[in-house]
């Protein structure tokens, strides 16, 4: 019995090691598909573009799929873009003329404060909401559905209700520069997914958020600080935010209230494609950088083919409801 | 397990203690040495109502305590409190004589005080070996978790515990019994000055139950003290040397296992006369109501083939007993009939008919009823209240525009909670109000009700005390009288033996016997559910 | 280097977002007008109102190598870098609605300004009610760059009148023709006494205060002032129930912007200036034939 | 023991019914606060003005309730909204000139046709996302997610993007008609709440919901068919959202693409306002609707405030986690 259940059970993890495959398989797919409609699309320049577009919410991607990993949710990212965004601009220009400055003449700050201000911001925020999480228990959804119009309104107020555009170099580097071939965002993406990968597969945190995921009541029986996890997490996911607002405003060279919007959806539907279970528990930053990719390679494919715009709308979301089923279909195989 | 002839002779004559080679006994006299761990006068409030009323006991190192109580009693509240997740209201904790205060499960960790809960509390998702250093993992020189360790130790600890499982797999599809073992394993491979056990045979069969007898007696033999919750007596008398009672939160005896008696034990546990093994009214069996002929599940569905070949016959009126170690495939068995798992090959004919149920519905429309061994986990509606999780089988037809019967179902419920003596202070209140005997008496009426012809009763006793234990005895017993084919799972022997009229044995998913309980022995069924070679 | 004359042509065309009917309408005119020409492809990318999403699509829109683009930009600096990108890569750029800013070599502008536009809404105002009104302000999506131009521009002009023309309540309908509705239906019961004028950054906000209006049986007693002189507005303005609506004749826009840009692309030929500006102008009752869209409610 | 431990429970009794009043309580202090800054927010006028703007996502709150509590959710249903009313529009009015006819010589239907029409697109609709929810078991976050932008592309093809609007007098009673002092659209609200009251309550159904959401497997154990019940539920807020649409329509005479953006997260917000757990299994209708009215009480009471729309979003971000907060509280003390 032992023997043959060994053998069972090993077999058991060939399959969850396929179900782990399944969003890659679905991405390729996908690429072979528009590739052969439109051979323009395997272009470098092309594939450069789609990195460069997907790398912003791929950081955001990365820091929910902790969030998600914990059973949690977070609705407010983008609005924390926004905001975070608006803060580094403010700073950068030292205020905005005719209603606050910053510096007694008016000149604006080094970019390296700028990009201080904006992850400041959004890890404040995200802290906050942690704490809203974990001690008040009040579930993750509403508190960041709050954070959502609360932060939202927060930027409107700072630029009130306009851009703040115009950065220096240093300043615009970081979101439209290049290093050899390679956009300086794509870069960020993936140096933070590399991170997270590390801290979630390698270290005593990473698990400890996976415990949390599974069962909070046994991760605290077992010594595991369920609420300071919480609170890392949500701090964590702020930070992340607050890099992506620096890094769009740099891109943009340009902040304003409304950026952002929808952020949110795409970065859960991201984790969520790279198959992390919204039980929390299982998944990894690995699936989400695909998920990502896939978000990206569609939107820009898409476009690619000329596909009208309503009927782009219609085709994305049937094509991520079918990228979830498949990964769950793959994964039911290996139960 | 072995069975002594007189109680105090139980340490000599333990194997384990000659398997783990350590010194003899160390007689502990009371105050003969500082305790290692002493709880003082615990006191333990719940929004004003007093659950602990001064407890006192200690452990020695090398002590094996046994604390017994019915359900309710307060036997996981007094480890909640020595394990640092509740606080006492009142009284001292002295650990080497010196008072302590855990305000966080972390701290008596640190302390040395390990805990397998009652309830599992693993991690589905998490690889086993994972599950097992959850909280504590061990750090390579770079500071990140040393994985080759962990793999290593976790297999260790598993083989000791005689169970082989990939420690790659996840925690999830191990059976309620392997994760079980996993807890255990959990406590083990902490190092601990003391370890409590909550209850750790509850799903366990025979020689799981054997193994853990020497892992205790090795403990003990280290110097480790143990605290060991059961309620199964004969464990008690073989693993034990001291024990302390507790009835309504009070410690109401204590003493050493040798100079008492079961009796006596239950005596002081219920705080009355208990008669045990009172077998009903004799019943004639009719015509055969479930017949499986070879019956074998699907391949690679949950770590593998559980069930090969079971044949076996269940009539009107008879109560069959299913018995098997862990993972024999008897839950499964039962699924497959219930219509929850697919069914591989053989045959299931129902009142001489062939039947498949593609789903629960369809199993319970051909008058199937099925108590599951998991009750937290598929019984119970935890947010619910009583009544509801009473009328969820649908045993009292609703009205006209399926609109819910309250008063039938309220009658219905009143005769069964006076019938069993369930003790609930409202059936308003949510099902999780009451112990967990007590869940399990409205489990059974929900499926009682409904007056199926056959009642397939998993780990019916799993967790409850003596007392519940008997009154769900006669019930099963009455049911059986009235006509229905009852066919019980049990890992608890002697249960299967005062239940059953015929005994199954299963083994890796095979029949391999089919006697009547009267000429069955504990010894030859265990012989037939375990491979001897 | 031209194509030469009837070359095979294809252009994209990104306007703000297909939510709002003036930018539906403007492209179906730009179409209608590319039929015209004849050998003219039309690809059409949904803004979405996002500056990131535009970026994207002008950036397949180059690899797809189309011969020009026109913008209705959702943001005047973010978009400027790839506009460059474009030009650079030997593609045309025509900006309609509203220009890029800092891109020397944009072939043209056709652009009725927001800003502008809400300035003759603002002017509409003052000549009905030369000596002054209380005056509730319906703003679009706050934080929109539509919004805040549309904003900007009423303010202007009837700040500058002095005190006499006073805001008695400010709030946001988001361009939508419910939150339009709701919003005046509660400042309507906020206030003491009834306001004189609405002003309204679309016309659907318009059109929802309308009803408000009508359902308080104020109609006629408040005026209310539109944006964008859409198919609905127009009747309402016919009926009454608008006293104006503000037209940027998106349709002329989308058609100048299409001749202006194929006639470069296969001539050579440039615009006399760069900046083609079409003069926003207040739809009342009586100029009502002015309306571009007017041909769309019938008599 | 069971005597103290009656107390006990009597006790928990008590907080369990205040723990069920705690929206209602926190209502009644928003509406005293509002009242006391502007003595018009009680005038009758204004009160009905709450009720109607309430009535349609209060409909739309009910379905929700439903999905919540079998542990669901539902982010289309705004996107639902916009398809059904532009489904019942574009049958009133026969077609749409220039691009399609639905009758013969381009006349339009009866309203009930109209009515019809919406409710059976969003059944139909919801239905599709119940099976895929159910039988592909992809997480309702994302099927919705999904649904909702397809059923957004949907309605800008089918009005292309722009509005249908004027209707005749039966279609617009259903949203602007009254019945004595009272709005259509606050009958119809309270119909649907009245009948979901009901059927939770009092019927096999509403039970199998609650224990579909309290505990899936033992449902399923217990020959309830979950699957079943999910089917119907989601079928269900497709009604709803139907309904919805066409009352909408209705109110403002006239129909378009954009309707209904963001009311699923004001419905789900009534929704978890109203007490019921995200975690399903626990709450009901009766706090939903004070749930729905808490919002509109809130934006109408800001607006008549003249609060500044950004200020306006900050504060009801923080108000709603507040009032979820303070219901969360008290329900601990009863535990
Ligand atoms: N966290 C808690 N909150 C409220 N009451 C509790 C809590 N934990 C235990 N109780 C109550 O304390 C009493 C003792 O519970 P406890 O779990 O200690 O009994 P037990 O002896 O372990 O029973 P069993 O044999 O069924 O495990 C019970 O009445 C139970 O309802
Ligand atoms: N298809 C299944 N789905 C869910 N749980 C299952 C399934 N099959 C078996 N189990 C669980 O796995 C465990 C092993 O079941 P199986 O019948 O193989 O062993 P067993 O003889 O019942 O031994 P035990 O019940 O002591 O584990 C059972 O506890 C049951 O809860
Ligand atoms: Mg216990
Ligand atoms: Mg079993």
């Amino acid at each position: 019995m032992t023997k043959a259940q060994a053998d069972e059970l090993s077999r058991a993890r060939i399959y969850a090691l396929l179900g782990r495959l399944a969003p890659l398989i679905f991405l390729l797919a996908l690429v072979i598909i528009f590739a052969s409609l439109q051979p323009r699309f395997l272009m470098p320049l092309n594939l450069f573009n789609i990195l460069r577009q997907v790398s912003i919410y791929g950081i955001i991607a990365v820091g929910m799929t902790f969030v998600i990993l914990i059973r949690g949710i977070d609705l407010s990212v983008g609005a924390l873009i926004a905001m975070s965004g608006l803060c580094a601009a403010v700073v950068a220009k030292g205020g905005i003329e005719g209603r606050f400055m910053l510096s007694a003449d008016g000149s604006g700050f080094h970019w390296t404060l700028a990009a201080l201000a904006a992850i400041l911001a959004g890890t404040a925020a995200g802290l906050l909401q942690g704490m809203a999480v974990a001690w008040l228990s009040v579930p993750a959804f509403v508190v960041t559905l709050g954070g959502m119009t609360v932060f939202r309104g927060i930027a409107l107020s700072i630029g009130n209700g306009g851009p703040v555009s115009g950065f220096d170099e240093g300043f615009g580097w970081w979101g439209r520069g290049m290093i050899g071939p390679v956009p300086v965002p794509v870069l960020i993406f993936a140096a933070v997914a590399l991170v997270a990968w590390v801290v979630l597969t390698q270290t005593r945190f990473g698990r400890a958020v996976y415990a949390v995921g599974s069962n909070p009541d046994a991760a605290r029986l077992s010594g595991i600080n369920v609420s300071g996890v919480t609170l890392s997490v949500y701090a964590l996911i702020g930070f992340c935010s607050g890099l992506g607002g620096f890094v769009l405003a740099s891109r943009l060279n340009s902040a304003e209230a409304v950026a952002g919007t929808g952020y949110e959806l795409t970065a859960i539907a991201a984790v969520v494609i790279g198959g992390t279970s919204l039980y929390g528990g299982t998944g990894g930053v690995g699936g989400t950088v695909i998920g990502a990719l896939l978000t990206g390679v569609l939107l820009n494919g898409l476009v690619i083919l000329n596909v009208s715009p309503y009927t782009q709308q219609i085709l994305v979301g049937l094509i991520i409801v079918a990228a979830v089923a498949f990964d769950h279909f793959i994964k039911r195989q290996s139960r | 397990m072995s069975q002594p002839s007189s109680l105090c002779g139980t340490y000599q004559q333990d194997p384990g203690r000659a398997a783990a080679g350590g010194p003899g006994i160390r007689p502990v006299a009371p105050g003969a040495e500082t305790p290692l761990l002493e709880a003082r006068g615990l006191v333990k409030r719940f929004f004003g109502v007093t659950v602990l009323d001064g407890v006192s006991l200690s452990l020695a190192r090398g002590e094996v305590r046994a604390l017994l109580g019915e359900n309710g009693a307060g036997k996981s509240t007094i480890i909640n409190l020595l394990s640092g997740v509740h606080q006492p209201d009142g009284g001292a904790l002295l650990l080497d004589g010196a008072p302590v205060r855990f305000s966080r499960p972390l701290e008596a960790g640190h302390a040395g005080i390990s805990v397998i809960r009652q309830e599992l509390s693993l991690f589905p998702e998490l690889s086993v070996a994972e599950a097992i250093f959850a909280g504590h993992l061990p750090r390579n020189r770079l500071g990140l978790v040393d994985w080759r360790q962990i793999r290593e130790v976790a297999r260790q600890a598993l083989a000791r515990l005689g169970l082989a499982v990939d420690v790659g797999a996840p925690v999830a599809s191990l059976s309620i019994a392997e994760q079980q073992m996993v807890e255990i394993a959990r406590a083990l491979t902490r190092k601990s000055r003391v370890v409590i056990m909550d209850e750790p045979t509850a799903s366990l069969s025979p020689n799981e139950v054997a193994h853990l007898g020497t892992i205790i007696a090795q403990l003990s033999a280290e110097g480790v003290a143990v605290l060991y919750v059961s309620h199964r007596l004969d464990e008690i008398r073989a693993f034990c040397r001291s024990y302390t009672v507790l009835r309504d939160g009070k410690a109401v005896s204590a003493g050493l296992v040798c100079e008492t008696d079961i009796p006596s034990l239950i005596r002081d546990m219920a705080g009355r006369e208990v008669a045990i093994g009172a077998s009903g009214a004799p019943r004639q069996k009719g015509a055969p109501v479930l017949e499986l002929r070879g019956l074998a599940s699907l391949p690679a569905k949950r770590g593998g083939q559980r069930v090969r070949a079971v044949d076996l016959v269940v009539h009107e009126g008879e109560i069959l007993g299913l018995a098997g170690i862990v993972g024999a495939g008897r839950t499964e068995t039962a699924r497959m009939i219930f219509g929850l798992d697919p069914i591989g090959a053989g045959e299931i004919v129902l009142n001489g008919q062939p039947f498949r149920a593609g789903s629960p519905s369809a199993a319970m429309a051909a008058g199937i009823g099925y108590v599951p061994e998991d009750r937290k986990g598929l019984s119970i509606l935890p947010e619910r209240s009583v009544a509801e999780n009473f009328a969820l089988t649908g045993a009292v037809p609703a009205g006209p525009f399926g609109w819910n019967d309250r008063p039938g179902e309220a009658k219905a419920l009143a005769g069964f909670v006076k019938k069993l003596g369930i003790r609930a202070v409202s059936l308003r209140a949510p099902i999780t109000t009451l112990s967990g005997g007590n869940q399990q008496k409205v489990i059974l009426a929900r499926w009682i009700a409904l007056k199926p012809k056959l009642l397939i009763i998993d780990e019916p006793t799993r967790g409850i005390d003596v007392g519940a234990k008997e009154d769900v005895h006669a019930l099963i017993r009455e049911i059986a009288a009235e006509g229905v084919a009852v066919l019980l799972i049990s890992s608890d022997l002697p249960e299967v033996l005062t239940l059953s009229d015929r005994i199954v044995t299963l083994r890796e998913g095979e029949t391999t016997s089919d006697q009547p309980a009267a000429r069955a022995s504990s010894e030859g069924l265990m012989a037939r559910m375990t491979r001897h070679d | 280097e031209p194509k030469g004359k009837d070359a095979e042509v294809t252009i994209l065309v990104s306007p703000l977002t297909f939510a709002f009917p003036h930018f539906v309408f403007l492209t179906e005119e730009l179409k209608d007008e590319a039929g015209k020409l004849g050998g003219v492809t039309v690809v059409v990318a949904d803004g979405q109102l996002s500056a990131p999403k535009q970026i994207a699509d002008i950036e397949a829109a180059i690899v797809q190598g189309v011969d020009g683009i026109i913008l209705a930009p959702v943001e005047a600096d973010a978009l400027a870098p790839v506009v460059q990108q474009a030009i650079d890569a030997g593609i045309a750029v025509v900006t309609v609605d509203r220009p890029v800013n800092g891109v020397a070599d944009v072939l043209a502008n056709v652009a009725a300004d927001n800003f502008k536009g809400a300035e003759a809404q603002g002017e509409a105002v003052v000549k009905a009610f030369p000596d002054g009104a209380t005056i509730v302000n319906l703003q679009g999506i706050p934080g929109d760059k539509t919004a805040n131009d549309r904003n900007g521009g009423a303010h202007k002009v009837l700040d500058a009148a002095g005190g006499k023309y006073v805001f008695v309540a400010e709030q946001a309908g988001n361009f939508s023709r419910d939150k339009g509705l709701e919003v005046t239906e509660n400042i309507l019961t906020g206030l003491a006494e009834v306001p004189q004028v609405i002003i309204a950054a679309n016309d659907d906000m318009a059109l929802g205060a309308a009803q408000a209006v009508a359902a308080r049986g104020l109609k006629g007693k408040v005026a209310i002032y539109g944006y964008d002189g859409s198919e609905d507005a127009l009747k309402a303005v016919k009926s009454g129930d608008l006293a104006a609506t503000v037209d940027q004749f998106p349709g002329l826009q989308g058609r100048t912007a299409v001749s202006t840009l194929v006639a470069f692309i296969r001539e050579g030929t440039r615009p006399g200036s760069n900046d083609v500006l079409v003069a926003p102008v207040a739809i009342t009752a009586d100029n009502l034939g002015q309306a571009e869209r007017v041909g769309q409610i019938g008599e």
